[in-house]
């Protein structure tokens, strides 16, 4: 039914409301956080597929009686079609990303309860908050309610960062921050070039207007609009300009909080991709710079990750790196290539959330992550070790896991589209992930344990390890039977070409 | 200050500057690998012009590998170019802005 | 240049453009970081002027429906109300980050000691 | 006429505002800006938004920047 629809973002908010008022009561936060957390990935899989219109304005073309009574220059101009209501479009699209959130949302708050002393109340409130927060911006149709939802997940990612007291986390948050005031209104501007020649904010109206030449689509301002929004999705998902200071933030955020962080950043970058794609994809050009700026994203991301010594700071990279595989698939176009890209984004957010939380338990044991001052942690737990190996290959794209799929199928899609350079690249850049895998995993545990390295805690909670083991099942699973997602997105995608 | 003073002096001064960025194997090997696919996918991406035309795509790669090759150690460079000064994003912020911009509006008013 | 109709909607655009042009040159030249947070308020400011002169109409009524009037006459001469409605929200989320800023501009200042961004933010050891 | 000027004021009140070195100064002509701002709304036949950047703009911000004035320090140390 589509009452649930709502209910995906209105229930985290709710409880993380709650959660925050809740601060001292340590108990009764496990037991919310922990119950909600299980009902996250549930709702969506129980509600149908449709659309919301939010104080119930459905468009006038649908209730007939309303459309009489009114004069005709509206009844049959183009203003019957449009939404008058701020709308929500669940697919089989947003229903598989909201599943994996859900997963990843729930892995991150069972890991954060044991790995930190005392569980804070508004750590757990600026989870939810982004976790609602990005779900509404996958879910909605309109653009302003996506800019402001995007600014909420900003805030929110910048709260995380503030809470976990790592060193050097204020000024990060700060630069963050100042950053995002300069992407932010100019994403807000852009938004106000497409009102300011359509007259409506609702992407659907958008395309309509686009399509049936209501507007004339090559003039200046939706040029200029589409140069402004597409600034403010190179600060929302840490494309180039913007990658160092992304990578920092994955950093500086405790471990289990940047595996939710950079899902946060992926399912952002695929909305706004969308937006981008389904309202411009008339331009020349736009498949061009998006090609562009995904091809730096990966070649800096990963060559600034293999030189890093901070392993926190080299998975923010690969993270980063990784978007540029998303980036290719939306920028080639064809269907299969985008099928592709959205596969490469749910693989991409599951092995990340692995890795993160897989080399959080190094950062647990030995409260450091300089990798000089590390080494030889393979003998205290050697089967975490092994799994976070698995972990790895899984993210460089060795054949049992699921990274191995979607990279196969962008290779296959950019060799089919004409594009044999961007399949080279892609290899290139997988071959180089592997090794600085390879360099960080050995580094860590399988260099000898020098001297002054003292273990601080003894062994690893059984929660963190239950979610690595969890995690890396699933990525088995989708390695295996990869339609069990790609049934999810193709008719999706089928539908926005 | 005597002789020996500013021999002292100078020996701290190195002993500082390495023990900052103090190169181990690793450190150097995996520079060694990030300047070689830094290059090579740089150049391979640089095929893509062809789609354009030819001439300039081959102009744009010997340029390209010249000026790549020339100042070879790359990986300091690129590393100091992308520390964590808020100066530096910003100012590359800005660029990224200006040429999207203004590319933007030259391709409409030209092609 | 006579010939454009120089009106408010004009000058308005104009003064929102200085709004961002300053809040920008703010954010990237000054130092102190209180006058970055301020130069970023502008920025913030002027992209919500810029929303709101879209729906300005030249001599037009304020939106609101009074019981009397003709519609089709309202629909012809009154401002258009969308943007009023987008620009409240984005007037408090300009307010909240600018709160958010100051509030970790505070705790820096009391780890460091200065407000100048190069000591703070610039080299981080 | 009167938007004009509002306008002018506007814009040299935030050129002002930066060029302070007292930020309780600074703070208060972002206040002017601010009304400026809320009063230029009005013109531009936008009451609500007029009656919200009133409050946000005149009264919230400049307080919360004499706040981090007087938290921090006064005078910009150049």
């Amino acid at each position: 039914m589509n009452e649930l629809i709502p209910l995906m973002v209105i229930i985290p908010i709710a409880c993380g409301l709650l959660l925050n008022l809740l601060h001292k009561k340590d108990r009764s936060i496990r037991i919310l956080a922990i119950f909600v957390a299980i009902v996250l990935p549930i709702i969506p899989l129980l509600s149908n597929f449709g659309l919301h219109y939010f104080g119930g304005h459905a468009p006038l073309i649908d209730n007939s009686t309303l459309l009489g009574t009114l004069p005709s220059f509206i009844s049959n101009s183009a203003l019957a079609i449009f939404h008058p209501a701020i709308t929500y479009s669940y697919q089989s699209l947003q229903k598989l990303f909201i599943f994996i959130l859900g997963i990843v949302a729930f892995f991150a708050i069972f890991t954060s309860f044991n790995e930190t002393k005392k569980v804070s109340g508004p750590y757990m409130f600026l989870m939810f908050m982004g976790t609602a927060a990005v779900t509404a911006l996958l879910l909605s149709d309109d653009i302003f309610h996506m800019y402001i939802f995007f600014e909420i997940a900003a805030l929110c990612q910048v709260g995380i960062i503030l809470v976990s007291s790592t060193k050097g986390n204020y000024e990060t948050a700060l630069k963050y921050m100042i950053l995002g005031s300069i992407g932010g209104p100019l994403l807000l501007l852009g938004i106000g070039f497409l009102l300011g020649a359509v007259g409506s904010v609702n992407i659907t109206d958008i395309v309509y207007a686009i399509k049936h030449n209501l507007v004339n689509p090559f003039s200046q301002t939706f040029l200029i609009g589409f140069g402004l929004i597409f600034f403010g999705w190179l600060y929302a998902s840490g494309l180039p300009p913007f990658h160092t200071i992304k990578s920092s933030i994955y950093s500086k955020a405790l471990p289990h909080s940047a595996a939710l962080l950079q899902s946060f950043t992926v399912i952002t970058f695929i909305a706004l991709g969308i937006v981008i794609f389904r309202i411009f994809s008339y331009l020349p050009f736009m498949k061009m710079v998006i090609l562009i700026f995904s091809l730096i994203t990966m070649i800096l991301g990963v060559t600034m990750a293999i030189i890093q010594t901070d392993f926190r700071r080299i998975i923010g990279f690969l993270a980063v790196g990784e978007l540029g595989y998303i980036g290719i698939g939306i920028g080639i176009g064809t269907t299969l290539s985008l099928t592709a890209g959205i596969f490469q984004a749910v693989n991409e957010i599951l092995t990340t959330a692995l890795l993160f939380i897989g080399f959080g338990t190094v950062f647990y044991l030995t409260k450091t992550s300089d990798m000089k001052k590390l080494g030889g942690l393979i003998a205290q737990n050697p089967k975490v070790a092994i799994m976070v190996l698995l972990g790895g290959f899984a993210m460089a794209g060795v054949p049992p896991f699921n990274g191995f799929q979607s990279k196969l199928m962008i290779v296959q899609s950019s060799l089919n589209a004409g594009f044999p350079e961007i399949a080279i690249i892609a290899v290139l850049i997988s071959i180089i992930t592997f090794m600085t895998f390879m360099k960080v995993f050995h580094s860590v545990y399988l260099k000898p344990k020098p001297q002054d390295l003292q273990v601080v805690n003894e062994s690893i909670p059984t929660s963190t390890i239950f979610s690595i083991v969890i995690l890396l099942i699933i990525c088995l699973i989708i390695g295996l039977f990869p339609q069990l997602v790609t049934d999810n997105i193709y008719p999706f995608v089928a539908r926005l070409i | 200050m005597g002789l020996y003073d500013m021999i002292v002096n100078s020996f701290k001064e190195v002993r500082k500057k390495v023990v900052k960025d103090s190169a181990t194997n690793e450190s150097v090997s995996s520079a060694l690998a990030a300047e070689l696919t830094l290059i090579s996918t740089l150049l391979i991406a640089a095929i893509m012009l062809r789609h354009f035309n030819i001439t300039l795509t081959v102009v744009v790669i010997l340029g390209l590998g010249l000026l790549l090759t020339t100042n070879m150690p790359l990986i300091p460079k690129i590393k100091r170019e992308q520390d964590d000064s808020l100066e530096k994003m910003v100012f590359y912020a800005i660029l990224t802005l200006g040429i999207l911009i203004t590319v933007i509006y030259w391709g409409q008013t030209n092609v | 240049m006579m010939d454009i109709l120089f009106d408010t909607q004009l000058a308005s655009f104009f003064t929102s453009a200085a709004f961002i042009i300053i809040g920008l040159f703010a954010a990237i030249f000054l130092d102190n970081i209180i006058k970055k947070i301020i130069g970023i308020a502008f920025i913030e400011e002027g992209a919500n002027l810029f929303l709101v002169t879209l729906g300005y109409k030249p001599g037009g009524i304020v939106p609101i429906f009074l019981p009397g009037m003709n519609s089709e006459w309202f629909a012809a001469n009154s401002a258009y109300a969308l943007p009023h409605a987008l620009v409240l929200t984005s007037v408090v989320i300009g307010a909240s980050t600018l709160a958010v800023m100051l509030a970790i501009a505070m705790v820096l200042y009391k780890k460091h000691g200065t407000l100048s961004t190069s000591k703070i933010l610039g080299d981080e050891k | 006429m009167i938007e004009y000027v509002l306008m002018i004021i506007a814009i040299l009140g935030c050129i002002l505002a930066l060029m302070q070195r007292d930020l309780l100064k600074a703070a208060i002509l972002t206040g002017i800006n601010g009304v400026c701002v809320a009063f230029l709304f009005q013109f531009l036949l936008a009451p609500d938004v007029a009656l919200t950047q009133a409050i946000v703009g005149s009264a919230i911000v400049p307080v919360f920047l004499a706040l981090a004035a007087y938290k921090t320090q006064r005078t910009d140390d150049k």
